[in-house]
Order: C-alpha cells, then structure tokens, then sequence
C-alpha cells in the first residue's frame, strides 16, 4: 500500500513539534472531520531556517508532514509559496490514488504559513 | 529514496491477529473436509452421474449441519457466495417479492454496508427506509420498530450483533412484534454464529444471513435462512439451483467447508464465549487503567465476546493500525475499509462520537487461537503508540491543531 | 426389497469423465496455488494490516491473470462467485443502470439458463426482449443483430459457445455491428476459455462472463470483464468490494485458483484444442459409423473442440446416462438438470429437434486428461446400451408406442 | 437418487416386449415431449396372467413399468384397475417427487390395460 519512504517517515517522523517563536504558522486540513496540520516555520533572509508540524492523520498524512518539513527547509519562502500539491507526493516515493489528498494538505500547510509570514511581516502578495 | 512497495507480502514470523471480525483462518478440521473436493469429489452436483450424486449428498449434508447452527430445517437453508450476498438477497429478494404489498423498509444506523447499501439502492428505486437510531451503546428499544410500522412496511432488518461494536440487539422480541403484524423479519447474524446462540425460532426470523469465513469456513460462501412459505425472488437467476432461490453451479468445496465450520461452531460454542469474553474482558480492564482517555464503545454488557472498539482521541485509527501492524498486531478500524479514503465509521458517529474520536477509534476481535499471552503483547506496544501518535498530533498537550 | 440409496456415494474404481462442460476438477498447479490462502494467508484483501495487504496483492495478481487470458486490462477485470453471476450483473446490471436509454434487449434462443432467465426476469419487470433463432445449426447471423436493433435497444447478449451443442456465434461481426450503435455488448464466454481464443478486442465485446470451474479451478468464483467507461449497476451491493461493481468481502483463495487457471488456460490452449479435437473427431466418426439412426447437434466446423451432442433417437436421454453412469461413464444430457424433471432441452428444440429426439441425446465433452483410450472405453459400451434402450423401448422395431 | 430396487428393474428390466394375442392393451404417458408406456395384458378367468411392457423414459419410467408387470401378473381384473398411483412407488423403495409422474404412468397404463380389455369383452363398468 505504502513506499518504503512514507513507512520510514510515518515511523520516524522528522521535525515533530511547534516553534514557540515561529515566523509563519499554517493550518490545513479539515479540523472536524478529518486530518489537520500545524505548521511551523523559522525563516531567516528570506529563506527558512527550521520547521515543526503536529498532524493527526492517517500514515501518509503524518508522512508527508514530515517530509515537507525536510522539503521546506533551505528553500526561500517564494520557493516554498509555488510548492506544487504533487511535490510531495513524489518525495515520498508515490502515494495511493485516496491518499493524494494527504500530501495536499501538507503543501496546503506551506502555502499557509507563508501567507501568515508575509502577513506577519507585510509583504503579502496578491495571488 | 526508492519507492520498493511496503509491506512486503511475507508476512512477520511473529504476528497477534487480532481481527476475526474482518475474516478469520480456516480451521483445520474445515480444510481437511474440504480437500476432497477439489480433485476427486469434483462432480458438479446437479449432474445425474455419481460425480453429480456425489457431490449432492454432500452438500446436503452441509446444509444439514448449517441447519442445526441455526435450529432450522435443512431445506430451509441456502448456499450463497457470502453474507453480503445473503444480505442483499434477504433485502432485495423481499422487495422485490413483495412491492406490491408496500414499498416501506425499516432498518437501523449501525447496519452492515451491505444492508445499508440495499436499503440505498432500494431507495433509489422509489422505496422507502426507515433508518432507526441506536442510542448511545448501539442498541434499538423494540418499541422503536413497533412505532415505525406500517401498513406499507413489508421488511424489518436489523442485526443481530454489530461488526464494529458488538453490541447485540433484543430481536426476539423484535422478531415477535414484527411477525405478529405480517412483516417479514430479517437478521444479519453474520457475526453472531460461534459466539451467541442463533436461534431462527426464538428469534422469530423469517430470513437471517450467514458467512463462511467468519466462523473459520471459507471465503466466497455464505447461507441465508428462508422461513418456510416466505417468498422471495431470486438475486441470481439461472439453472434454478438451490430450490430456485440462487442460481449458479454449487460451490461443493465451499458449501462442505460451510457445513464443517458451522458445525463446529455449534459444538464449541459455549467454551468459546467463555475464552473469548476472558481476553477481551482482560485486555479492556488493562487499556482502561494503562492509557488516558480512552473510551469503549458498544453496550458494556450486550456485546458478542470477543469484540473491543476502543477510541483513543488524540491517535488518528489508520496510523494506530499501522503502527500496530508494524508490531505484529493485526486490528482494524471496525469495518474493513474498501475505499482507502478516510471516513469516521457510520456505527460510531451513530453512537453520538464526534467524527474526529470516531476516526481515531481501533477494533480487536480476538479468536479461537489466541491467548491471554497476546493481551500482554498488546499491552507491551499499544500504550507507547498511543501516546507516540498523540504526540504528532500533539492532542495529548490539548493542542489538538486546528 | 430394500431402498438403500443407490448409487452409492463412493465412486467407482474406474471412471471415464466426459462431462468437463458441465465442471471440471481443479487442476493440481491451482490446488497448489490456493492452499497457502486457506490458513497462513487468510487475510481479509481489505484489511490494512498486513495479512489484508498480502491477500490484496495475490487477489491484484489474479486479476492480471485473467485480464491476460481474454486480451484485457486487470482494471477492467471484476470478480464474481461464478458464471451465473457474471451472466447476472452483466444483464441485470446493464439493464437497470441504461434503462433511462431505453427498455429492449436483444439475446438468442439457445442461452444458458443464467441469461435466459435474466431475461425473462426483466421481461416481468417491464423490459422487451428479442430472442433471435438460431439456425439448424445453432448460429446466428449477424444480419439478424442488425435488423433487431431499434432505438430503445440498449444491450444485446449473444454467447460466444454454447454449453450444449458447442456452436460457436460470430461475435467478432456481432460486437461490430453493436458496438456502432451505441449499445451495449455482453457474450458469455464460459465454455470458450482455454478452448477458443477469446479477446475481448477482437470480439467487440463491452461485458464478457467467465466462470472458474469451466477451466480448472474451483467452484464458486467466477469473472466480468466491463469495458472501461461501461457503466453497470452492481447486483451486490455492500462494502464497494471490487471498484464498488461487486461487493463481498474477497474470496482470495478462489480469486487466486482462478487467476492461476486462466494462466494456464491462456498458456495451453493451442495443445488443448488439439488434443480435444482429436478425441471429439474420433468418438463423432465410430458413433457415426457403429450405431444406426443417430444424429450430430451442432456446427459440423465451428464448434467447440471437445463437445459432441448426439441424438439416439428411441433411447431416452437419463436412462442413457443412467446406463453409462454404471459402466463408469459420466456424461449429462446438455445442461445439468437441477429440478430432476425430464424436459426436452430448449436448445435442442431451437435447432428444430423433435421434441423426443431431444429427450434421446446425450453430451460428451471432453477434457484435458482424456486420452484415446476413452473414446474406445465409451465404444465398447454405447453401441449395447444404445441397442438395448431401443429394444426397450421398442423405437428401434418402429413400434414406438404412443 | 434412486433407490437400488429402482436401479436393479431399471438396469435388467423384467417383462419387456409385446404379447401380440394380449386381452388388453394399454397406451399411458406422453408421446409427443415425454414418457410412454405400451402395457400389454394377457387375462384369463378375470386374473391377469402374463404382462409386457415398452416404454421410451427415464430410468423411473422403465423401472416402474417393469415392476408393474410383476405387480399386476395373478392380480384379478378389479383388483389391477383399482391400483392407485404410489403402489409402485413404494414398490420400488419410493421415488423422487419428481419422478412420481413416472409410477403414475405404469399405473395409468395399467387402468387403460383392463379398460381395453372390458371394453373388448363387454364388460366395462362406469368409472
Ligand atoms: C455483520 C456483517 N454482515 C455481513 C457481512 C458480509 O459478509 P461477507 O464478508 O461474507 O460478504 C459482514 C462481514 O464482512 C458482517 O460483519
Ligand atoms: C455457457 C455457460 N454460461 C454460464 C454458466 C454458469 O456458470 P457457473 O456454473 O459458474 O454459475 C455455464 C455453466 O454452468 C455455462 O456453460
């Protein structure tokens, strides 16, 4: 059912966890009903420096928590705004057809917490 | 980063299944009455040749022994593929028969998908359905279904036992208001056979649904009870097998696995109940007292004896199983999910569990061959799980995200 | 006099099989296939779990299998509990999803049972049907498809071997003219796998029935193959099982025999087709030559390789296989008899048979572990049975009595 | 199926053949789409004193016209025309309920035996 990449990150998630003093927090997901992300970033210069998520959700949804975390840091907040829903997807060696929305709902959380940075710091952008 | 499938089909040396209400092994005693008809005994039993004759007498003797399971006359026993094929056939099959009588069905919220599924496609045809609601340990008062009958209600439905919680429904005296008003009733007593006494008569069925390979008989055979003089028209229609009521070359090696296994089933009922109520008494009383915030669900007394539905909020369901399953524990979400896409069980949200508890909610159905030394397996993973899982969603801080 | 049963239920020392149109044993690659499914990989294909993944990926290698026996893709490969079922949803199924389209079938006169009474089930549900007739021979012309079809038509089902008399259709045509109107085209293939090439492409065909038991694997498993894009509505309704076309929780052990089945049924079938052309050719040359008055029903060419129908006018067809069944020779009188009641077979009537020289014919049909031995086995006792059922009789004196 | 008294008249059936002096000839059954059976009756003194049959059917069919030869030798007349439809039936260790239409046709074959022979002798009574 699974890539050996999402059992290794759903069984050992990187990057578990909140950055009290983050610079962009994104929530996605569906709070009532289904899975949900927070996602913290630390971004420096323009570019991310560190990141945190809590997930409830199923094995890919806290797989591909984990691995937008690796993805996003490094990566400049314009890169991270233009992640694209399928990014991680492949990242994680491929998802099942029902578990796509997973790895949207992590790129969701990116995209949230940059637009949060850029409101935070007043450099939003109209998209 | 490669993408080699996981888990890979071998399975792990060690495993504790814990899943019996989704299938169950075939039993020894099961097979080794089966193997015959593959290969010698292979007649098809409608032929006049002895390979046919064969294979005639031993189906009906599989369908004697399917009979005392369930205090029937053999000839009102019939073979199908399964219990959602008997299900269909109890519900379409009657109205069908009988629309002419009335187009209004009553049934409950917590069916199997395979009732409520008919009931849906019935509706669709221009019936309508009753869908009583269950309160909060999953049970119907019989006087719900004697205020929902009426004039136009031809069919009563409601189960037996619950797949996913257990619970177990009064339907003897379900049964004895529906009859007495000319309505037909059928149980899906799929999960109740091995572990509860399933009574046609005391139960006042005129048709009840049975699966093989719950009772550790085969997969792709299953048997409906039809109450004598109660008509119903056929599903599959055909060479006019089984009396008329199901069409289609009988499944020999599957109806005599049937036949064993219920037999079977019979004989060890009792010892059953009381093994399996053990382990699961057991394991409930350690989750309660070893993990936070949990909470059982299905009636605390009126439960088939082996089923365990535990929600644990905070720790989503399909990321338990699977860290389960990376253990060697083998349990489920409740109904064994097709789809693959993420839904709060139909059984537990009718229970009044909010959808997010709901999802984070895990069966263990134990079986003939487990041990309390599996109560204690669990025990030894499940509580760190839990508490992993809740640490990634962050839930047991009470910052569930949102 | 005593009434002890009779025959017995053991089978006779020596037994020549010529009945495989009607079943056939599993073959011991299928047996070897399947046992492992039985207890250590017993998994529920639905389950997450591991022992769930394990049955899903042999239950996904089957359908490989099947695909590739019938020139498909493994998505459009669904599976059922057996031919009947498959003749079922394709007809039942194709009816209620397109009955908006328009309310007319068009089938043949000599269909199984399982299509036949489909048929006529729709037809007391409100929907035309169109039998065509078959000529002396039992073929269709596709001439006739076409004048049939009117704007309402929106399925045809036309077999592509019969089970009786092996006339094989020309479905290719068929499909053709079909499928460019727009409508819906079934052809039940039960009797033609791993004897006739079958390709769902060149056949034109949008739904296709196979049945397990006709090739070597087991009873009670069976297979549709829908065209992509072809909508059906399911006749299971349950827990979306098989791309919610047909639900039941998965028969892995019967899925897997007839995944293997269909592998070497694709693989052998040029040999097979020889080897039972052979023998066929053979025993329809001695009957020809050693019994007067007899007369061979079907295509003299396009037939099935292994089946030989012939009338013994004088003799009637049970004591016939009453007769042979005690030499230890198994063959049937067409289609197995499941009411027990004598009754002219109506794919014999539709070829213009009498209706007593239709009750006077027998079926042989052959299967891949005959030999030529059988042919002259079955020679050394048919002449005498023949004979002495006529001088019962009387038929052969011309004093049939009436 | 059958029980073995069926099995053993069916496969060596007493009786069979015609009696071309027979007193009384009876036609039963269905010779268009069935069964049918020619039962020939000598009778002597009222008592029937020698019987033979052909019948074209099933194993039953043959089976219990052979039996009801045997049945009805040294019968009287009225005795013979009185036979009901399960005599041979039981005879023959029972039958299949779908196979009792063919113990009613011996029996039929029977009653249109003496029937003939009263109406050739003079002697047929109001039935
Ligand atoms: C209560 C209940 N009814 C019906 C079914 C369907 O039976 P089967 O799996 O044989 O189709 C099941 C099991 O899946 C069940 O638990
Ligand atoms: C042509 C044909 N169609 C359908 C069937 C039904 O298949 P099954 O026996 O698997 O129900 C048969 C065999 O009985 C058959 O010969």
């Amino acid at each position: 059912m699974y890539s050996s990449t999402v059992m290794d990150h759903f069984h050992a998630p990187r990057n578990v966890g909140d950055l009290p003093d983050a610079d962009g927090v994104g929530n996605a997901g569906n709070p009532i009903s289904g899975n949900t992300i927070a996602l913290h970033l630390k971004i420096a210069d323009g570019t991310v420096t560190d990141a945190k998520f809590r997930t409830f959700g199923c094995a890919a949804s806290i797989a591909a928590s984990s691995m937008v975390t690796e993805w996003v840091i490094g990566r400049t907040a314009d890169e991270a705004a233009s992640i694209e829903n399928d990014t991680i997807a492949e990242a994680l060696g491929g998802l099942p057809p029902t578990k796509m929305h997973c790895s949207a709902m992590a790129a969701d959380g990116v995209r949230a917490a940059i637009k949060d940075y850029r409101s935070r710091h007043g450099t939003v952008r109209k998209d | 980063m490669d993408s080699t499938p996981f888990p890979e089909t071998a399975l792990p040396m060690a495993s504790t299944y814990l899943d019996h209400n989704a299938t169950t092994p075939v039993r020894s005693e099961v097979f080794d009455a089966m193997e015959p008809f593959f290969r010698d005994r292979f007649g098809n039993a409608s032929s006049i040749h002895r390979f046919g004759q064969d294979a005639r007498a031993a189906v009906e003797e599989a369908r004697a022994q399917v009979a005392g399971l369930v205090n029937a006359r053999p000839g009102e026993i019939y073979f199908t593929s399964g219990g959602t094929e008997s299900d269909n056939l109890a519900i379409k099959g009657t109205a069908c028969a009988r629309k002419a009588d009335g187009r209004h069905i009553i049934t409950t919220n917590i069916e199997h998908s395979a009732v409520m599924n008919s009931c849906a496609f019935l509706e669709r045809e221009g019936f309508e359905v009753t869908y009583l609601l269950v309160d909060e340990n999953g049970r119907i008062d019989p006087g719900q279904v004697e205020d929902a009958l009426t004039d136009r209600t031809i069919l009563v439905s409601i189960m037996h036992s619950n797949n996913e919680i257990g619970t177990v429904q009064p339907v003897g005296e379900i049964g004895g208001i529906v009859r007495a008003r000319g309505v037909c009733f059928h149980t899906d007593a799929v999960q109740s056979a091995g572990k509860l006494a399933v009574d046609v008569e005391a139960m006042g069925a005129d048709l009840l649904s049975l699966s093989g390979h719950k009772i550790y008989g085969p997969k792709g055979v299953g048997a409906i009870y039809i109450r004598k003089g109660v008509e119903i028209e056929p599903t599959a229609h055909g060479g006019h097998h089984e009396n008329d009521v199901r069409s289609g070359t009988e499944n020999t090696v599957g109806i005599v696995g049937m036949g064993m296994a219920a037999e079977l089933a019979a004989e060890e009922r009792e010892s059953e109940f009381r093994h399996l109520s053990e382990m699961r008494d057991a394991l409930e009383a350690r989750i309660r007292v070893e993990i936070e915030g949990v909470r059982v669900n299905g009636h605390p007394q009126r439960r088939l004896p082996g089923t365990l539905n535990v929600s644990f909020p905070g720790a989503e369901g399909e990321s338990l199983i699977m860290s389960l399953d990376l253990a060697g524990i083998a349990v489920s979400t409740g109904s064994a999910c097709t789809s693959g896409a993420i839904e709060p069980s139909h059984v537990l949200l009718a229970l009044g569990r909010d959808p997010r508890t709901a999802l984070g909610s895990v069966r263990f159905s134990f079986g003939r061959d487990n041990t309390m030394g599996d109560v204690d397996y669990v025990m030894s993973r499940l509580p760190g799980i839990v508490s992993r899982l809740r640490e990634v969603s962050a839930a047991s801080a009470g910052q569930v995200p949102v």
